[in-house]
């Protein structure tokens, strides 16, 4: 990114002058910058830069076939992949009047919780803890804290191969296709799952004892909190667009709590819908739909001092943890579904083309939520197409976030106030590949 | 063979899933870490050292800074891997070369968003700076990953395949697609990820490249016989290789690039005109 | 040895009984056909098929092998030092349950191949160890079946057990004494009947009319045939279609050539070197030091193909180099085909006989 | 037909695993030596365990492995009557086993040997009569073997005829041997480059341009020629024009090779093994095979 930034209004603190400037924030995923300038007890500039290239996937989605959609938007994060898959086929298949058969959403939920699990035991264990265990990364910890590690990857491998046993890979996944799946994974290969699903609690036990002892910061702001909301279910995929500050609306309202609009300082778009920002990801689910989780999950929130609602971004990685929790027992209950039902190899139902035909998917993945939205012609091609990513919609938030932290951090040693922002920043998981890429603080004088 | 050497992994453009296979390929290999010390790895790590010896780079090159980034790697480095699709061959990245720059920009960003932020047509690595190997996929292969590193901690040139998928696809006892009457690539894609996706029941789609031999004629007839109309083999054709089809100019085995390669599409109108789906409101 | 009857109720007890002592494989359904697999229960087994992707040659020289283990590393004067170890492979009591005749024939190809001079113990060693329960083909498995015109249509003498269906029975003939021992250790056979053998009999001869010819030549011609046609242009224009996959001889119970790769574990001191299955399709395989390839053209290595199964095996080792499985015709997505091409390559001769002779 | 050379077991020692022993297990020898020879060849002396002798005869080759690496087939370049418990080969760094073999070997390590294999060339048959060598760039290497053979046993045979070419001055193997065969009166040597330097004082061009410079009599001549696929239709040109018969002339077929021991398939000519009835072969052999030349 070349340009300057001409947006934030001067706002009045504390005296010193400070000027930090984070040049590609590391342990997230993508490109971005943190700019903090204060002058003479201004702050003339406070914000996240996204410095990614924009990647235009809308517009190579243009006059590709529609088979093709869920396989090209995977690509935009190799995170979130089995996440923008999915929304990218519910787009399509709300377009084409696709019925999902009940074994197509139940291999789809299992896929998501999968990549839910992944996404959130990568960053707790691998992005935010080394924060707190006083190590720039992971790889130190292999040598200082092996058992730690060792559990994370553990995990992750589970929540891979979960992934992989019905879409055929994470990072990507193959079979997931429009109106159901191209591959079914034997009995025997569900029946091991489900065990190592069961075998998993001690970990998920053990992440929740370590997570319960790190001192997160306790820096509150009053925000929006948006989610994907369902009756009777913490579920990440349809539904309705709850709000902590709306009434739920129907997904093919997105537009009208997205948004989007330009920021110069960023090759993101930001959002805004009842306030000059608002927030998603796991805080946001959690805040919205906390007494549909699985009760160890509860209890985990409770161990871990995490109610709702919660206005301390720095404890999205906790809300990740307890969701943590919630997948695994999750994933155990849907696994014993699949196998009471019997995985049946079954062919992807069937579309209905016609012009001009529109469809939205949501999804809540990791992040927060995901909108895809496609025009499809009568030819099949894709006429128009539209991604809405998480990371992008609380960016806003994040630069309201900081704006307020700042001014409270003045007596500190720039170091500490560097890397503060820098756990704010990661504390949202920000996948900027996704909203295209991300982040560099920058602190100017002092 | 290097002693313990130094690597580095750098982003460009791309989705930062290669990357995340690299850390995935710890879960089964975490001895990887006794065989390498990585100094440089910013999805992953916030240390930062500048002396490598192995460089591996994710992602296309997609606007002039990062050219700049690039040639300082390379001075760098005594080997330089492009880690991926994208870094390989432009990848998906690519597909937007379709249009001019502008009109895409138009297209996603609006009016205002015309020119607002620095890209042009995406790239491999390689039409940038020297590039010594690749590990192709999207994602790359864990296994191969491995096995390339393990070959140049040898001492070795690594070797890709030179050989279409249906060899690992039949050695796996894949029922063939094609035969099923779906698109797959697998005859003229190079070979390595096992038949990843046709072994779940989804043809190819060429994320590998090209092999040398590949037989464009052919592949095409027989994916004409599936039904498929020009556009969509030309849509199966570019979903990785966009850039290497583009760059054969006017012998493209595509249907839709003219004589002198341009990169239009017969079907869109002249100027791509701001989408009035992706296109925000102007801040 | 003799003739044997077991009714066709008996079978999956038969099945389950060896089950206990080996490793049965056999035919079993797949999402889209069939494939020889591991057989984990007895009605997992369907000796009713038509065909498979692989024949069962993937049970005698794995797709993926190992010839040996090493280990290196430094003595204390810092010269290189190297242990080796060799490792045979899946060498365990195998039973292969439902061998069509045309895979027998390769069968007896193989075990030519991999004793004759040196001998191949991977392969041998494995191969004493398994016992080939063979079941006769009643009707072609489909279009693509060439097995009339390659006399593979009846069983080799490669089999322990030969099962031919014959009403609600199965006609067992034993074709040696550690085959018969087989059977009557693992279910109550008895011996059969003249009448019974009358039924065979008429079930045997029944079956001729079902296959049909493909062929416009016999196959004893099939070797001139392709040494005459050596330069024959049709080559060309197959090179032109073929995609140079390697399916047509990866799924060939006939073909056998192997490359041989190293591999290291993490450690870079241990390690193992395997064997795996190659084709003389693909580019690399005849290329070498310098750059120059023997086989550069597709239209070189098709004919090295045809070449093999019409001539050469039957040159080396007296029998015949294509079972007529149609495996490779299923296999080919440009419909390369043997009849296809020996037919072209007779038709052609034809043409250029008749205008020789002025006709 | 010349019997097969079997004799595989004067040198693997495999150990046996439940009583089987594999064709594929290498002898594990050490190199006891190395020396540079050009800029892309050096000679390592190889030496099997127990100095065990190789048993080989000219023309036939070993394959020479590093477990982790690969293996390739590696001609023995000491003749028979110099191999006792070391034997030499001469290796080019030419791809992924040959560079680790330049660039990691040395003194005192160790490599993994099969072999020998192939069907090396019939002396008896060469006995009594006037040998003719003609080998191109590397093909000096197994040459080497059967012309050393010959010196020592220099009253078995006729005339010993050496009409090497090779690239240019500095890609010219055994200097030293050369100059010492010069000095002697019972070799006929000539030596050619393609493209000279400065200090060239030799013949000049390719080695076909040897040929009109010696006469040799047509009815008790054996030729043997061993070189690059692209020099043995010119060279037998020349020894046709001289009147020898197709069966009177050599030729060693180098093909790509996996196993050594005819089952890999990768260095069939026609339905011919390389590895197995070859490398060497007669011209007439070759003749029916169209896929020799
Ligand atoms: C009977 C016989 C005797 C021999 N005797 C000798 C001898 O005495 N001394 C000696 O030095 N050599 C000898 N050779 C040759 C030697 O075996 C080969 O050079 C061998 O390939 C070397 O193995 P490598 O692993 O080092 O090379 P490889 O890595 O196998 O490469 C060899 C060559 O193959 C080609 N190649 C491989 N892969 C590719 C690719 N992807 N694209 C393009 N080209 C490729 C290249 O031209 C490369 O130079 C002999 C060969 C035979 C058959
Ligand atoms: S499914 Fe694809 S890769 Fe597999 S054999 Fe068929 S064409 Fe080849
Ligand atoms: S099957 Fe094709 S698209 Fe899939 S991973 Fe392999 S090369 Fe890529
Ligand atoms: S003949 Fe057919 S199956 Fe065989 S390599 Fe050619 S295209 Fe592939």
């Amino acid at each position: 990114m070349t340009r300057k930034s001409t947006q934030p209004a001067p706002e009045a603190v504390n005296g010193s002058q400070v000027r930090i400037t984070v040049h590609h924030v590391t342990r997230v995923e993508g490109h971005g910058n943190i700019v903090v300038d204060v002058r003479n007890g201004t702050l003339e500039r406070c914000e996240l830069e996204i410095i990614e290239t924009p990647r235009f996937f809308e517009a190579m989605l243009r006059g590709r076939p529609y088979t093709q959609a869920s396989h090209i938007t995977s690509r935009i994060c190799g995170i979130c992949a089995c996440g923008h898959a999915t929304a990218s086929l519910r787009a399509t298949e709300r377009a084409l009047s696709v019925q999902l058969s009940d074994q197509t959403v139940l291999l789809r939920r299992l896929v998501m919780h999968g990549e839910m699990l992944d996404s959130h035991i990568l960053h707790v264990y691998m992005l935010v803890a080394p924060d707190f265990l006083g190590v720039g990364s992971v790889i130190p910890l292999a040598t200082s804290h092996p058992d730690i590690v060792k559990r994370a990857l553990r995990m992750k491998q589970f929540a891979g191969e979960l992934c992989a046993a019905f879409a055929g890979r994470h990072t990507h996944p193959i079979a997931m296709t429009v109106g159901g799946f191209t591959h079914f994974p034997s009995r025997q290969q569900v029946e091991a799952l489900r065990e190592r699903a069961e075998a998993l609690r001690a970990d998920v036990d053990a992440t929740v004892e370590l997570f319960a002892t790190l001192p997160y910061p306790q820096f509150e702001r009053e925000t929006e909190f948006v989610a994907l909301v369902q009756p009777d279910d913490y579920g990440f995929i349809d539904g309705m667009i709850g709000s902590t500050d709306h009434p739920p609306r129907p997904v093919d309202e997105y537009r009208q709590v997205t948004n989007e609009r330009l920021a110069v300082h960023s090759t993101a778009k930001h959002t805004a819908h009842q306030r000059e920002s608002y927030m998603v990801g796991a805080l946001a689910r959690f805040n919205l739909k906390h007494m549909h989780l699985h009760p160890r999950a509860q209890a985990a929130a409770a161990h871990l001092g995490l109610s709702a609602p919660c206005f301390k971004p720095y404890y999205n990685s906790v809300a990740q943890v307890v969701e943590i929790v919630h997948c695994v027992e999750d994933v155990v209950r849907l696994l014993d579904t699949a196998l009471e039902r019997g995985i049946v190899p079954e062919d992807p139902a069937p579309v209905t083309l016609r012009p001009g035909a529109r469809g939205v998917g949501a999804v809540d993945v990791p992040r927060g939520v995901l909108f895809h939205e496609y025009q499809i012609g009568e030819d099949g091609l894709i006429q128009e197409a539209n991604c809405v990513i998480p990371t992008g919609q609380n960016l806003g938030n994040i630069d309201r976030d900081m704006r307020a932290l700042v001014p409270t951090l003045l007596s500190e040693p720039e170091d500490v106030i560097r890397h503060r922002l820098e756990m704010l920043v990661r504390a949202y998981d920000p996948c900027i590949s996704c909203s295209t890429h991300f982040l560099n603080v920058e602190f100017v004088g002092k | 063979m290097l002693a313990k050497p130094k690597i580095a992994f750098f982003d460009f453009t791309s989705c930062e899933g290669c990357q995340l296979t690299v850390i995935d390929a710890l879960q089964t290999h975490l001895g990887l870490l006794d065989l390498v010390e990585i100094v440089q790895f910013r999805e992953a790590m916030s240390e930062k050292g500048d002396d490598y010896q192995i460089a591996f780079i994710e992602g296309s090159c997609t606007r002039e800074s990062d050219e700049q980034r690039l040639r300082a790697i390379r001075q760098q480095a005594m080997i330089v891997v492009a880690l991926g699709a994208c870094a390989h061959l432009g990848g998906v990245n690519a597909m937007k070369n379709r249009w001019p720059i502008e009109d895409v920009q138009t297209y996603v960003y609006g009016q205002a968003g015309r020119n607002l932020y620095e890209s042009y047509p995406a790239r491999p690595i390689s039409e940038v700076i020297e590039v010594d190997y690749a590990i192709p996929g999207c994602p790359i292969d864990r296994e191969e990953f491995v096995r390339i590193v393990q070959r140049l901690l040898q001492g070795r040139k690594p070797k890709l395949p030179d050989y279409p998928l249906c060899v690992e696809c039949k050695l796996a006892e894949n029922a063939c697609l094609n035969k099923l009457g779906k698109p797959c690539l697998g005859p003229i894609t190079r070979a390595g990820c096992h038949a990843i996706c046709p072994s779940h029941g989804d043809g190819c789609e060429g994320c590998r490249g090209f092999i040398s031999e590949a037989n464009f004629t052919y592949m095409r007839e027989i994916l004409r016989g599936h039904g498929l109309s020009d556009v969509e083999i030309d849509a199966q054709f570019t979903m990785f290789n966009y850039y290497q089809l583009a760059a054969m100019g006017a012998d493209a085995p595509l249907s839709q690039i003219n004589g002198n390669g341009h990169r239009r599409h017969a079907a869109d109108a002249e100027v791509l005109p701001a989408s009035t789906f992706a296109a925000p409101k102007e801040a | 040895m003799s003739l044997y009857i077991l009714p066709k109720e008996r079978l999956p007890g038969f099945v389950d009984n060896l089950r206990a002592g080996f490793r049965v494989v056999g035919p079993v359904r797949t999402e889209t056909g069939y494939a020889f697999a591991d057989i984990r229960s007895a009605d997992e087994l369907v000796l009713e098929y038509p065909t498979t992707i692989l024949p069962p040659k993937k049970y005698l020289l794995p797709q993926r092998e190992t010839l040996f283990t090493f280990r290196t590393g430094k003595a204390e004067d810092g010269a290189q030092q190297i242990e080796v170890e060799p490792v045979f492979q899946d060498v365990q009591p195998t039973v292969i349950f439902g061998v069509h005749t045309c895979d027998m024939h390769g069968i007896v190809l193989y075990d030519k191949v991999f004793s004759q001079g040196y001998k191949d113990e991977h392969y041998c060693a494995r191969r004493e160890q398994t016992y080939i329960i063979g079941i006769e083909c009643l009707r072609p498995c489909d279009d693509a079946s060439f097995c009339k015109d390659m006399g593979t249509l009846t069983a080799p003498p490669v089999y322990d057990l030969h099962m031919t269906a014959v009403d609600d029975n199965y006609l067992i003939d034993t074709g040696t004494e550690k085959g018969e021992r087989l059977l009557l250790a693992n279910v109550e056979a008895h011996l059969a009947t003249t009448d019974d053998i009358r039924r065979l009999s008429q079930t045997l001869s029944a079956k001729w009319p079902h296959f049909r010819h493909r062929l416009k030549m016999t196959k004893d011609q099939i070797p001139s045939l392709m040494a005459i046609n050596y330069g024959s242009h049709i080559w060309d224009t197959l090179g032109e279609r073929c995609l140079a996959c390697g399916s047509c001889t990866n799924v060939c119970p006939t073909c056998f050539c192997f490359d041989v790769q190293d591999e290291m574990a993490l450690n870079m001191e241990e390690g193992e070197r395997a064997r795996m299955w190659d084709s003389c399709q693909l580019r690399e395989f005849a290329l070498v030091a310098g750059g120059h390839n023997f086989r550069a053209s597709k239209a070189s290595r098709v004919r090295h193909r045809m070449m093999r199964k019409g001539k050469y095996i039957q040159q080396v080792h007296g029998i015949t180099g294509c079972t007529g499985c149609g495996r490779c015709q299923r296999a080919c997505l440009v419909d390369i085909t043997i009849p296809g091409t020996l037919n072209a390559l007779y038709d052609e001769m034809q043409i250029d006989l008749s205008s020789a002779t002025g006709a | 037909m010349f019997e097969m050379a079997s004799n595989l077991t004067t040198t693997t020692t495999p150990r046996a695993v439940n009583g089987h022993s594999s064709i594929y297990l290498p002898t594990i020898a050490q190199v006891v030596d190395v020396q540079t020879e050009t800029a892309f060849e050096k000679v390592y002396t190889v030496r099997l365990p127990g100095g065990q002798n190789l048993g080989h005869r000219p023309g036939q080759f070993v394959m020479v492995s590093i477990p982790g690496v690969g293996e390739a087939p590696i001609s023995v370049m000491s003749s028979p009557s110099r191999t006792f418990d070391t034997f030499k080969l001469c290796i080019r760094n030419a791809g992924d086993l040959t560079s680790v073999i330049h660039n990691t070997i040395l003194p005192g390590d160790y490599i993994g040997i099969r072999g020998p294999f192939g069907r090396g060339f019939p002396l008896e048959v060469f006995k009594g009569k006037d040998v003719l060598v003609a080998p191109g760039g590397l093909g000096m290497a197994p040459a080497r073997s059967l012309i050393d053979e010959i010196l020592d046993n220099r009253e078995e045979y006729g005339r010993l005829i050496v009409l090497y070419g090779a690239k240019n001055p500095s890609e010219i193997l055994f200097r030293d041997e050369l100059r010492a065969w010069r000095q002697r009166d019972d070799i006929e040597l000539f030596v050619t480059v393609d493209r000279p330097d400065e200090s060239w004082v030799g013949h000049i061009g390719v080695i076909t341009r040897l040929f009109p410079r010696v006469q040799i009599n047509p009815f008790k001549t054996i030729a043997v020629t061993i070189g690059p696929p692209v020099m043995y239709r010119f060279v037998v040109m020349e020894l046709l024009g001289k009147g020898l018969t197709p069966d009177q002339i050599w030729m060693s077929f180098e093909r790509r090779m996996k196993c050594g021991v005819g089952k890999c398939g990768h260095c069939q000519v026609n339905h011919r093994y390389s590895c197995q009835d070859g490398p060497a072969w007669t011209y007439a052999e070759a003749l029916a095979f169209e896929e020799a030349l």
